[in-house]
């Protein structure tokens, strides 16, 4: 009987149907499937064997997140429930919230401003680089949730835009 | 002049961890310093002195002149190497070296003052005979002066850092209202970068090649030139993939090229190991761009064609040793690539993260420099580069697949990193044809995002399943509940499998 | 003849890590062999496709034929590589191989037999102006024969098996009385190891170099010379240390050994790589010791000097490529130390165990060729080899520099290796000036025991020290009590600081 | 107050004198003398500095069996307890164990033989190698603890040798 499995890859929700078949497993994305059997070598590391070649498969996990490499490609991902509660809304906020842990070095628009599409409102310094957070659509300025000098989590979300009224 | 003991690596990551292992294997004392942030980095373990240098911020640490000479001191070092970027090519850090008494490995703050701006530098290329870029290079240039300069130059132009190098500050600016926004940006940058927000333009060449020609030059005067290595394949003005020789020049452009890199060296009166870096055209017409005054990230490759240790020159150059190579004739082929935490999907955003597990390539023709350990916590505060692969073979066909294996058996997990945007460069067909302009990745990888991982998404979906189907927390194996395991642990992994591994 | 698919690395441990690499690089299926005792190896981990042989005993399994055909089919290659020992040099699997329509990595059986044959190799030679050593060499001598044959040749002598290499077999047999019981030994580890008890006697010549050639030679005729290794640095007769160029050999005895190894690979037909052995006198005389029909273990020494991929130049020639080699001119030097599961101060008995923590070396002319993981028991049933460390650099001093720093910089715990010897060897003032005869361990390391290890000690002490003030079993951190962890984790480790780490 | 900690160094005792002088230790080995700072880096992984240099010290355990690895040293031993109880006799019958793990290819004498010193006992294979067990000393083959074809563990006893009578 095929589970239902929904990976979030990048936040965008990639479901899978897997099915255990004897001792090979059945994995459905989209149209493609593989067959595929899986062996443990040890903590982490594993074997898949799959149209007659054979790949190490390492894997590691922290919290919610978790990663592989096989057959040279690394996938990080993070699992759907079934009950659907944890999904993100990819279409929301996500274009005002830090690309990447750093040090906000610059707030460019105050609480109540009109923005405009790609107007810059957020400045965040990390890894040598300015990253410039654009507002995705018009609106207003709702809330602004961090201050020059603060340091921010990759994911934080730095600003709310309300649509203009 | 006296022996050298201890030598201080006045940098971090995969350069400070090059430094040390030369060192130690000329006998000498290798002194590492660390900021807050890389605490538990690679480079410290592996030296014999290590100094903590303060918090993570590059101007309290690695570009803060003062507390590095005052580690050097604690170090008892009598030598410094300051690898690339940060001070490495600061006439300020090496005349306060040369001031505390101790050898500077590089060339002289002189030579430095007057190359490492690329104003003062194209003089001295043009004085020898060399063509220059079109562009505007005046010390200290406003904005204003800049922006009528983009005019008379005109558009697109490349702003550039007149400090810097390694495309940071680099903006290339296409629209005139686009101007304004992008000297300022590239100003801060330059500024946080290399303590200088001097910029300069430079008209825009769009399908030219990035060649530059490594020299190395001894205290008396001998200046080698040790071929030429193309990196020209960028992503965001910033190489990515660099290779020896390269796969474009005729033997008549590599020797005109080596003429020109060995007349801006003598005349400059340069030291040390040192790049001259230009755009050649289809046409093999060349412009000399810049000099850079120190080790470039890409050495590596010259290193595996010329058979030559570059920083172990250095160390023997700065003590005075005269040049004992012969004239180098290349062999065969090396490419490298640079491996950041970055997400090549996202705009190369960088992606720092703990490395959780590392398997690093190995064998045969086959040179990883990393800064990389399991467990060590990228930090934010610096450039992403976490490695690089250097390869070498006997044809340029043979090193190509020679990387896309290196790259394949590369297992970093923890943090994004572009391997898989690295192995669709190296087995993209233009790249196989040589085909490497500047140009190269907007045009064949435009908005890229890796193919559909299938085997991955089997993988994860068949793991996922397995978990279900026995949930960690549920029957604990003997090592106890998998929840009590430390976060650090590389060996956190998918539950019923933890402890059901044949090894254990 | 048709392009190959699928290579079979019929062997164990590095060497057929090695050949699996080479095989990915050129796009070919790799697949892998393994014993029960090699389930857990490194060399099935990284093949795509691995195939259980059977019982860890070799002839169940690594020397069965049979076996080694059926899983051949099984894994659906369509050649074979047979790495070096085991069945490399035998006739007899190679015609297996090519009559189960499988190409052979290695030359035609037929050469292998006239040439494995010592006593036939030594024919060839003789007919192509060869000098070779005074002995006896009859097939299927017996061992009244032998002993009547050393009488005449006179004490000391030296038994060889006539079927092998790499000193399996081999005895030095300086007193009459020794006689019989060496013949006897001999005869059982020839038979154990090559599956054929024959022996043949040489004339012991002491204060020689051994020093061999690498041939190259194609389908079509074309033989290359790619320079002479000195293999002379010897442990029970066998190789410890090699090195490419020869410190001893001068141009022109270099250049009549090449003629020499070329001379006997055209009078023998040869294909594929192989070597041509032999002893060099003081007043560099040489003489023909045997041909081996195989890659040799220290064929990296002369991939790095020479610049020639050999397991890749083997996989080109068998499937009828052309050299495509321009006469090669060797650059710089290479050593190869070999690092071994054995203990030095025990008459390099061997150690096997459980590698409980590797650190591999890296860096700038490293190159580590390796079987080993962590957690991995090293089986009892085979050769001691673990790995071996190839260091080049562009002197012979450089390269011993190096050698120095990547083998201190080499942690195996869990098993004894010869891993302080090799420093001892490389650290010391007569093989820095070269004097590396077939003497050189017996002379200079006589009963040889590492010297007091004063650091290593304190480290005991503390840590002992450490674990006493506070005992693991006490107050177990979060982990648990550190008796639950599975064994094989490589950290489990010193009590008090199992949780207490700064990477935890 | 200095503590007495004795190593098992391939059966020979290495007493060694332990203190601790605030941060830094000192450790006495017969005439030399140590002083050293340790610091952990992570399990297994420690920093030890010495005479102006910081060595990465590398140790692992099993069992009784410790091994480390610092400045290109390894160094395997055991902890001999000041008890005392469980030092073994080095001048013993240590001749006549088996050197290594190996498979027990030929006994060549009987129960109640007499033996002359260095008369060949017991032949063990491993890894490719025949290695011959000799009595260290004349006397009489009081038991013989092996037969051929057995397995054998590193230092396991293979026969008792009693004196001469």
């Amino acid at each position: 009987m095929p589970e239902e499995i929904v990976l979030l890859v990048d936040d965008e929700a990639v479901p899978l149907r897997v099915a255990r078949d004897g001792e090979e497993w059945r994995v459905s994305a989209g149209r493609h499937e593989v067959r595929a059997r899986l062996a443990p070598l040890e903590p982490g590391v594993f074997t898949l064997t799959t149209g007659g070649r054979t790949y190490l498969l390492h894997a590691v996990e922290a919290g919610e997140r978790r990663a592989l490499h096989v057959g040279g490609r690394t996938l990080e991902y993070r699992v759907e429930r079934r009950s659907g509660g944890r999904r993100r809304d990819a279409a929301g906020s996500a274009d005002l919230s830090a690309p990447m842990p750093g040090l906000v070095t610059g707030v460019l628009v105050r609480e109540g401003d009109p923005v405009r599409p790609g107007q810059a409102l957020v400045i965040v310094e990390a890894m040598k680089m300015e990253h410039v957070i654009r507002a995705a659509r018009a609106g207003i300025v709702r809330r602004l949730l961090v201050r020059p000098g603060q340091q921010v989590e990759g994911g934080a979300a730095v600003a709310e835009i309300a649509p203009p009224p | 002049m006296p022996r050298i003991q201890t030598v201080l690596a006045a940098n971090r990551g995969e350069i400070a961890v090059r430094i040390i292992r030369a060192c130690r294997e000329l006998g000498l004392r290798a002194a590492a310093v660390y900021s807050d942030a890389d605490a538990d980095a690679l480079h410290p373990r592996l030296a014999d002195v290590r100094v903590p240098l303060g918090p993570p911020e590059p101007r309290e640490s690695y570009l803060n002149i003062g507390r590095l000479i005052d580690a050097a001191r604690r170090a008892e070092a009598d030598a410094v190497h300051p690898g690339y970027g940060f001070l490495a090519e600061s006439a300020e850090f090496a005349a306060a070296v040369r001031d505390a008494g101790m050898v500077w490995v590089g060339p002289p703050p002189e030579v430095i003052a007057a190359l490492g701006d690329k104003a003062t530098a194209r003089r001295v290329a043009r004085e020898a005979g060399i063509p220059e870029v079109p562009g505007y290079a005046e010390p200290g240039a406003s904005d204003e002066a800049l922006r009528a300069a983009a005019r008379r130059l005109g558009l697109p132009v490349l702003i550039k850092a007149a400090a810097g190098g390694g495309g940071l500050g680099m903006r290339l600016v296409e629209r005139e209202e686009a101007l304004a926004e992008a000297l300022r940006a590239a100003r801060r940058e330059a500024a946080a970068a290399f303590g200088s927000g001097g910029l300069l333009l430079e008209r825009y060449l769009p399908e030219v090649r990035h060649i530059e020609v490594q020299v190395l030059a001894d205290q008396h005067g001998s200046v080698l030139a040790l071929g030429e290595r193309e990196c020209s394949v960028q992503r965001r003005r910033q190489k990515i993939v660099e290779e020896a020789p390269s796969p474009f020049a005729s033997p008549a452009l590599r020797a005109r090229l080596a003429h020109a890199a060995r007349a801006v060296a003598a005349a400059a009166g340069y030291v040390s190991a040192g790049t001259a870096e230009f755009l050649v055209d289809a046409d093999e017409r060349f412009y000399f761009l810049e000099m850079n005054t120190r080790l470039q990230v890409e050495h590596p490759v010259t290193e595996a064609t010329a058979g030559v240790d570059l920083v172990k020159a250095q160390l023997r150059i700065a003590e005075g040793e005269p040049l004992r190579l012969e004239p180098v004739e290349p062999r065969g082929h090396a490419i490298e690539c640079r491996v950041y935490a970055e997400d090549p999907a996202r705009d190369f955003r960088p992606s720092p993260g703990v490395i959780r597990l590392l398997r690093e390539p190995a064998g045969p023709g086959v040179r990883v420099d990393s800064g990389l350990r399991e467990g060590w916590q990228v930090p934010v505060a610096y450039d992403p580069l976490l490695s690089k692969v250097i390869v070498w073979d006997r044809t340029r066909e043979d090193a190509i697949d020679r990387m896309a294996e290196a790259l394949r058996r590369y297992v970093i997990l923890g943090c994004r990193t572009n391997l898989d945007f690295l192995q669709a460069i190296v087995g993209h067909e233009a790249f196989r044809r040589g085909e490497t302009t500047t140009r190269f990745v907007e045009r064949h990888f435009p908005g890229w995002r890796p193919g559909e991982p299938l085997l991955a998404l089997a993988a994860a979906g068949i793991l996922e399943a397995l978990r279900e189907a026995a949930p960690p927390a549920g029957a604990a194996g003997p090592a106890g509940p998998s929840g009590a395991r430390p976060a650090s642990d590389p060996w956190e992994t998918i539950g019923p499998w933890r402890m059901g591994a044949r090894g254990a």
